[in-house]
């Protein structure tokens, strides 16, 4: 029998998140213009939506689930495990963090009246006028607001009337280009600097659940490839040096796992940025190297591993890169 | 000594000429590493062509310059130091070669000129599915039916076939001898019916490479090589012609300078300075093993000279430089990582900040990986080194 | 949970008592990376024995503390923590508990009390010239002769026979049937006539290993474990039980924090700025490995503790472990660099600076090659994941 | 045919310092007491200087051979190809080019009157003073003197009467500590920057010369080894992933090779400098690799190519490490 990942919380809510995310992989496959794939993405996150998924962590008098972190790690790894490309740690993790309190908002982004992107660097604040260029932010396919952070207090940004560029990311992810000068914008809250770093680390806690659940599969659907095919009349798998790249693939992304497993356990900032750290180092050889292994074939945007690798190399630069991880942790 | 006062002078002849010829806007392309296509190669062939530069490799007989190894080396060297392209490699250096060797008359004169000027462009049909590394069991089928041949099959990674006039090919005319015995090299027009290119969708998002699909398409038997069933022969002299190709490391360089210059742009001030001074460090180590492929290619180019044996030399400097290239790429994105590289590809067309600058380096360490894989990957190269210091 | 806080409480007790009772000479060896020896091992058993935690993997009616793999867990980890010598191995958990199963009562009164107090020393006689990685091709022979086997042959790597009284050892009794069939184990004691032991040099210059030749050398039957021919099996239960070896991180962790004071001793200063930074950088890549494998470690405990199979968490640890800890190693000797890395052995005996501060950090860094050589080196641990992941 | 390394320089320079450091070798590997070693060194040395190498680069009026730096070079890599242990380039490069134009000196360097050991770092001067503690100095067996720089000045410092201890240091070279208080010392230059730095890195390159001639041994060695063990019933050579390691070694080795011969054309100091950046990274790669594919033999000390694995190791330390180098580099 060879390799299947074990998930790191199996379960319900695992199976369904797992189950969702690879319909959406396999009717993305067919699509091949960026703007028939960011329809089908919005056409996905209504679903997202109606499941309530994004008021996971949301309490119950707002209309969330009042789940745990837990509760949402699964759906996370349940989506990574098949590469979803649709923002679940912004709009389930970071945004809910962001707007704790807020329960009118709350309620909003519950039932889907809110649908903001998440700005935590780029823009700057003055006299409730918001200024700045933002590039490469994540977004929902039809973003209704911006929640922006600026040093220590957090603003609401309505996007209506606001241009802006939408991009497919090289993981199929959209993303926006925001420029600003001086637009008005609703102060959230003065005092926000803490909550805001709780915020982005959750963020980097669930990219390491979603990326760490793409590189199971991936480690998976090497050893199926190089199972399947021949060269010089002999199975690739048979292959010693194949075969010895494709066990250091396993022991980092095992290794990984238990980092992500510990900063689960306790999320405390410094077992999120060891477990965001190494993934930097850890996803991307595992990326490289399952596209090397593939040949030819690995270069090619319909193989599910492909997209999968360039998923974990983008996971890497979400909420702070191994080079901003390393820096706080030296700092500290 | 004389010899290096006359190839000094000749690399200033040649860097003049560069950057007073070659178009700045086919430069910028090379410059920003954009995607070069037909539409920038085909002029810049015109230009060298009609300065008497058009095939620095042919003999002159042909309309080659006649320009021994080094002088070539130095030319190609000179091109990628001024962001010229590199010349389209498919007419003058893979088929050219062979038709100056094994074509007919008819032949040389039907594709010589077109080669030179620019006006006929090439590409080659020689992996398919399942046949990559492994060429020789390649199964495209050619039965020959009075003056024809009538092919069928499948290539695979076909680079330039959506651009390409014509596609020297390897196709299979006997199925009951040993897998090399039974090939035969046919050059076929695109327009023939019967041929659908079909995009490759690759990681980069950029369009280079393409399944093409051969149903009862007819190839005059003039357009074969040689004789039928030593088609491998043809292919393989082509393929030793090209074995100093990774000698000009050149292109590399100026990749890695772009890239230092990236680093100190989008990594400027105190707040960045753990990431400036890594990838400072990383730069200088990949910049310590591009100066060494840069000697082992100058052996290579020596060895050519004085008619020794290449041996491993080009194996040793694909292996020398791949890795590298591939390593200042992630740099790259490490340097542009979490702005630039979450952008891609436009969804709503134009908008404000449709245009990106520095995304070509996402696209750029995409498509890097291909360095190891295609032009026999380094595993394959590694089984070949091996098999030579093991003498087994 | 009652749980957590009752093994909370033990932890505090164990470190409470290592910290008072272990001697502090024999913790500043550990601190030091210094080789540990009988005499250092010896009299830290004693100590443990006499407080009833001389074995904490033996049931309590062998004398053993019968706690569960958790608590046996905390004890090494804690005992790391606070730089006291891990527990002598061969005795303890390699050939005591294959007394316990398979021993007769003779042997169980005999062997086990010396092993709990530290009088008796233990070494282990598997490997050979050309049976390392292979084991089952081992060629030692033992042929029965009265109450006696008579044994020729070389072991080698033998840890320790310097200094030890008996060594466990697998010979070969039947050379007529499949290579494990023909295995024997036996007990020899290290004094009897015909065995030499000389030293192998290594390159770290301390004396860890031994090739013991047996010429001759007559061992009672009654030191026989278990059947004849059936060693393999004994072997391989031993074998089985130290699968969690390697999910004690501790040691690991500490070495890292040694090293780390190391790098700030050795490079302050802005002179240093770039190397310590690089050092520094490195540190926390390898932390955080460290950090990974620490928690496949507790992971492997949890499974031993809820009965589950360990699979492969026994190689993803070693692999997981081994190159991280030559790596810091490796920083280690980048820090003590120019410098201390220059010196080694003292030529002249005691002269003025024959003491060397830090010189262990150049012995550790050779040292720690065997880190992915010994116990299954890292190539024969990919062949075993690789079997399984492929499941070919 | 396996794998023989070829020598950039041949020739019978080249073959007579081969010969010469295998003999020596092979003499060394029966002795393993320090004293007994350093006692056959000093034999050895004293052939060494009787063969006139400490006279290569020196003026034929001071007794020298005024050959050229490829001269030296030629024996260097015949030397390093089987790990000589002895100081030819602090002796043969180093100090000739710190007494540049002092004849006498030279003079008595060539016939071994002069034997200096060099210390670059760690000794200050104060009204012809020297003080300091200057700690793994290499040496010659028995030195006479310590060529000094503090600075931009150079001394002479009498080791007669001065206490110094000797190690052996982990490749079989010897090395010496030394401490001094007000050291009574000759200044020969006070004006010795550059020819301070020039000598470093002449020394450096030498030392780049040697490790690579000693990085080719050891595939070499490495290759053979291969091929006449067995495990499991199959050659060690037949199996890829070792096939493969192999490879990576031979490719580091050649890239370096191509980068020590370009500073041999043009010993500019960023020529050496990247040469001795490179040696790091791809000398220990080799190293290390060559002891692991060893296995347990890899460990033992008698194994000639786990000498020449501890010799490429410490030629990285000599005349500035990679982060030395790249400090160098960067600040240019």
């Amino acid at each position: 029998m060879a390799f299947e990942p074990k998930p790191m919380l199996p379960g319900d809510t695992f199976d369904a998140a797992r189950r969702f995310a690879e319909a959406s992989a396999l009717k993305l496959a067919r699509l091949h213009e960026p703007a028939a794939r960011a329809a089908e993405l919005a056409t996905q996150w209504a679903a997202v939506l109606e499941l309530g998924w994004a008021g996971t962590l949301v309490p119950e008098a707002c209309g969330g689930a009042d789940g745990t972190l837990l509760d949402l790690a699964a759906l996370a790894e349940g989506a990574g495990s098949a590469g979803l490309a649709l923002p679940l740690a912004a709009t389930c993790a970071v945004a809910p963090t962001l707007l704790a309190g807020q329960d009118a908002l709350l309620a909003d982004l519950v039932a889907g009246r809110l649908q903001p992107c998440i700005v935590l660097d780029g823009l700057t604040a003055e006299a409730g006028r918001l200024s700045g260029r933002a590039v490469g932010v994540e977004t929902p396919p039809a973003p209704s607001h911006a929640l922006v952070a600026t040093g220590e207090a957090l603003y609401l940004l309505d996007l209506a009337g606001i241009g802006f560029a939408r991009h497919e990311r090289i993981d199929g992810r959209l993303t926006l280009d925001l420029e600003v000068q001086g637009a008005p914008a609703t102060l959230l809250r003065p005092d926000a600097g803490e909550v805001i770093r709780r915020a982005r680390d959750l963020g980097a806690l669930l990219t390491c659940v979603e990326a760490v659940a793409a590189m199971g599969t991936l480690i998976q659907q090497t050893i199926g490839y190089l199972l399947a095919r021949q060269q010089f009349g002999a199975a690739l798998a048979s292959f010693q040096a194949l075969r010895h790249r494709v066990a250091e693939m396993y022991v980092a992304y095992r290794n990984l796992t238990g980092l992500v497993q510990a900063a689960l356990a306790e999320p405390s900032w410094q077992n999120i940025a060891f477990a965001k750290l190494r993934l930097g180092e850890a996803g991307r050889f595992v990326a490289e190297q399952a596209i090397q292994v593939h040949g030819g074939m690995g270069m090619t945007e319909e193989l599910p591993a492909s997209h999968l690798a360039r998923r974990v190399l983008m996971a890497e630069f979400e909420y702070g890169d191994r080079h901003t991880q390393a820096a706080r942790l030296l700092a500290a | 000594m004389d010899d290096t006062a006359e190839l000094a002078a000749f690399r200033a002849e040649v860097r003049d000429f560069a950057l007073t010829h070659c178009p700045p806007e086919i430069r910028a392309v090379v410059a920003a590493n954009g995607k070069l296509g037909r539409k920038h190669w085909a002029p810049w062939q015109r230009i060298l062509h009609a300065h008497g530069w058009g095939a620095p490799s042919w003999p002159r007989e042909y309309g080659g310059t006649g320009w021994d190894q080094r002088r070539r080396h130095i030319f190609d060297e000179v091109l990628a130091e001024c962001d010229c392209p590199p010349q389209y490699h498919h007419g003058l250096r893979h088929i050219g070669p062979v038709l100056i060797e094994f074509g007919t008359a008819a032949q040389k004169a039907r594709f010589l000129p077109g080669i030179l000027n620019g006006e006929d462009w090439w590409c080659q049909g020689y992996s398919e599915p399942g046949a990559g590394s492994d060429l020789a069991s390649l199964k495209t089928r050619a039965v020959r039916d009075g003056d024809d041949y009538v092919v069928n099959g499948q290539k695979l990674w076909t680079s330039h076939a959506q651009e390409a006039d014509w596609m020297y090919t390897l196709v299979r005319t006997n199925t009951e001898v040993k897998r090399q015995e039974g090939i035969t090299m046919l050059l076929i027009p695109l327009s023939t019916p019967g041929i659908r290119v079909r995009e490759v969708r690759t990681i980069d998002s950029w369009h280079h490479v393409n399944e093409v699909f051969l149903e009862d398409v007819r190839v005059p038997a003039a357009n074969r090589i040689g004789e039928e069933n030593k088609g491998w022969t043809y292919g393989k002299f082509l393929l030793d012609r090209e074995r100093l190709g990774g000698a000009n490391v050149a292109p590399a360089f100026r990749f890695l300078e772009r890239c230092r210059e990236l680093v100190a742009r989008q990594l400027a001030g105190p707040a960045n300075a753990l990431k400036r001074e890594q990838l400072e460090y990383r730069l200088l180590l990949a910049e310590a093993e591009l100066r060494g492929a840069r000697e082992l290619g100058k052996a290579a180019v020596d060895a050519v000279m004085a008619g020794r044996p290449l041996g491993l030399m080009p194996s040793e400097l694909k292996l020398s430089t791949a890795d590298t290239v591939q390593r200042i790429g992630a740099i790259a994105l490490d340097a542009v990582g979490e702005r630039v590289a979450t952008r891609f590809r436009p969804v709503d067309g134009s908008g404000p900040n449709a245009e990106v600058e520095d995304i070509e380096w996402v696209q750029n360490f995409m498509y890097l990986r291909a360095k190891t894989i295609f032009g026999g990957s380094n595993e394959v190269q590694k089984n070949v080194v091996a098999k030579q210091l093991f003498g087994m």
